[in-house]
């Protein structure tokens, strides 16, 4: 089966991104597919590479882009989410006159279409969020 | 394109968090890419249709004109929980757009129906 | 005391929870605000409160959200000004988050 | 239908609000499993509602909270493998943020 | 430096977010200032202090060490609200931490002595 | 009077920040004096140059920095939380080996001990959150 998920926010402070992690998981050990990861709302902030958690706790990014490398994932970050939010690639930190970016590999910024998109081709698609 | 059925429900209060409002652009999105689209208000999320949102002195833009567009997307398909809009002293006389009142069993219904249920 | 409140009474039960211990100042703010709209449930509950407590609310946030025409009877309304005087006169605040 | 429920029934009107829409499966995670531990206040709703609903709850979550020892019966626990079978096994899920 | 009179207010469940650990780091660091600190668990707070989390399934670090280490810390005064225990079916013999358990009026009256109520 | 405040939530998705720089306006109006602002929480991400919101809407960013620039107020950001979220100066970058920084001018990144601090020289502290 193909699973969409929605991950709404930011790490550490909701444990939605813990739950979603886990989930994912859990579909790609059960053999289902992951279409895509979708990240709206405060969920952009799962995206930064900036992150240095305490050496003693989980590194959600780290683990997202590990998840993500390992599975070949799609993890999308909608662009509107993360202008508002400081969450910016190469493409954004030119067209908006930054002077850095912060955007995690293998994150890509898209629009939220990409979202719909999901909806449409995943046989599920689940939420994860505050 | 395939098309499915997308409901986007809206639970939380306008202003106090962004939720509504991005709600909105997932509706938007939704209606641009020609999917069956219908929105539910229940609990605080009846707050967000509230006619009369003036919101010069918190400097947070109103988007009670947004609703207002929805029909131009062919968004037409908006249910309200009866019993949400009472607990709040609200009738449909109250809300910016006009709505179909449903009690909760009834949205319960239109819920299952969907493929996708988009909450926020 | 000054008691803080920026959640909606039909979403958290920040209010009823300042209700409880006793007696003071509230002040609405934000999705606060709608404890203070006459004709909901949470009405009685607010009238009632009154004995103990003075109830403030924030101007700019019930205009936000519509409800300017239908502010209880005995809610005092301030601005900004008046939240920043209100955390002045009194020596210890919370917000109940 | 699923119904995904990841807030306490103490502190947001998520499980009351479901319950409202009549029947169906119900997935109590994160702090929503404090609805799934006996002895509190919600243990006679969630009682009753079991005629309607079908109750899960993420046992990860339990443990973390320190209830594995009051769950209640007839509560049913999956780990995040059931937690995916359940989403798949039902056409709809909704998430009650 | 000056003594002033700090109380931590919890009033949310742990795990689900991280506003119960980042109190806490409040609570340590208000007492390395020495001052004059207390901690007030009401509502879904006194589920930080419930005993016998088990966080490895969540991959989530439990903090109830911590807690236990507040005496190190000379931070004793801990008060938790009976009737947010009651409703949730809980007595003091389920906290990991000995706590004063008051009635909500009495929390009430400890709140209005401090010079400083911080809530999480 | 001398007041404190503490910023919890981050900007757009909490009204809290919106509420509390019109809460420091206000102070300063009435000629009171701000001993500093704290970033706790998810307030830290208030504190990255990186945002780009919509032209309608606030830039909640730059109306704070402009604030404190015209009124010298201190702006401080915890450095627990920031690490944990991704908020860098230079100070950070260095030290924790990363590659770029996002903390926008005059914000700086320090200690929770400054939140004692503030509590401790102000008459009021007053706290923006959710």
């Amino acid at each position: 089966m193909k699973f969409a998920i929605l991950v709404s926010e930011g790490p550490y402070t909701h444990q939605a991104t813990d739950t979603a992690y886990q989930f994912a998981k859990a579909v790609l050990a059960k053999g289902h597919e992951i279409f895509r990861v979708f990240f709206y709302h405060d969920g952009v902030y799962n995206a930064t590479r900036l992150t240095t958690p305490p050496q003693d706790d989980r590194n959600i990014v780290k683990r997202w882009t590990e998840l993500a490398k390992a599975n070949n994932l799609d993890m999308v970050v909608c662009v509107a989410a993360a202008q508002r939010r400081g969450i910016v690639d190469d493409g954004e930190m030119q067209r908006n006159g930054k002077d850095a970016t912060n955007l995690a590999e293998p994150f890509r910024i898209s629009g939220l279409g990409q979202l719909i998109e999901a909806g449409i081709q995943a046989d599920r698609l689940v939420v994860f969020g505050d | 394109m395939t098309t499915k059925q997308f409901m986007i429900v809206n639970r939380k209060a306008p202003y106090g968090t962004i939720y509504g409002w991005e709600a909105l652009e997932v509706v938007l999105i939704a209606a641009a890419f020609e999917q069956d689209v219908s929105m539910a208000f229940l609990d605080d999320g009846v707050y967000q249709i509230k006619k009369g949102h003036q919101t010069k002195g918190i400097e947070i833009k109103a988007f009670e004109k947004t609703f207002r567009a929805l029909e131009d997307y062919d968004v037409t398909k908006i249910y309200v929980d009866q019993e949400s809009l009472a607990e709040r002293g609200l009738t449909a006389d109250d809300l910016t757009i006009p709505v179909e009142v449903l009690s909760r069993a009834e949205i319960g219904k239109r819920m299952e129906e969907q493929d996708i249920v988009l909450a926020f | 005391m000054l008691h803080i409140i920026n959640k909606s009474p039909y979403d958290r039960p920040a209010l009823d929870s300042v209700l409880k211990t006793g007696e003071g100042t509230i002040l609405l703010i934000e999705d606060g605000v709608y404890a203070a709209a006459k004709g909901g449930a949470v009405e009685p509950k607010l009238k009632a409160a009154m004995g103990n407590f003075k109830i403030y609310a924030l101007t700019p946030d019930i205009e936000a959200r519509g409800i300017a025409d239908r502010v209880m009877d005995g809610v005092l309304q301030v601005d900004y000004a008046g939240f920043v005087d209100l955390v002045a006169e009194n020596k210890t605040n919370q917000s109940w988050l």
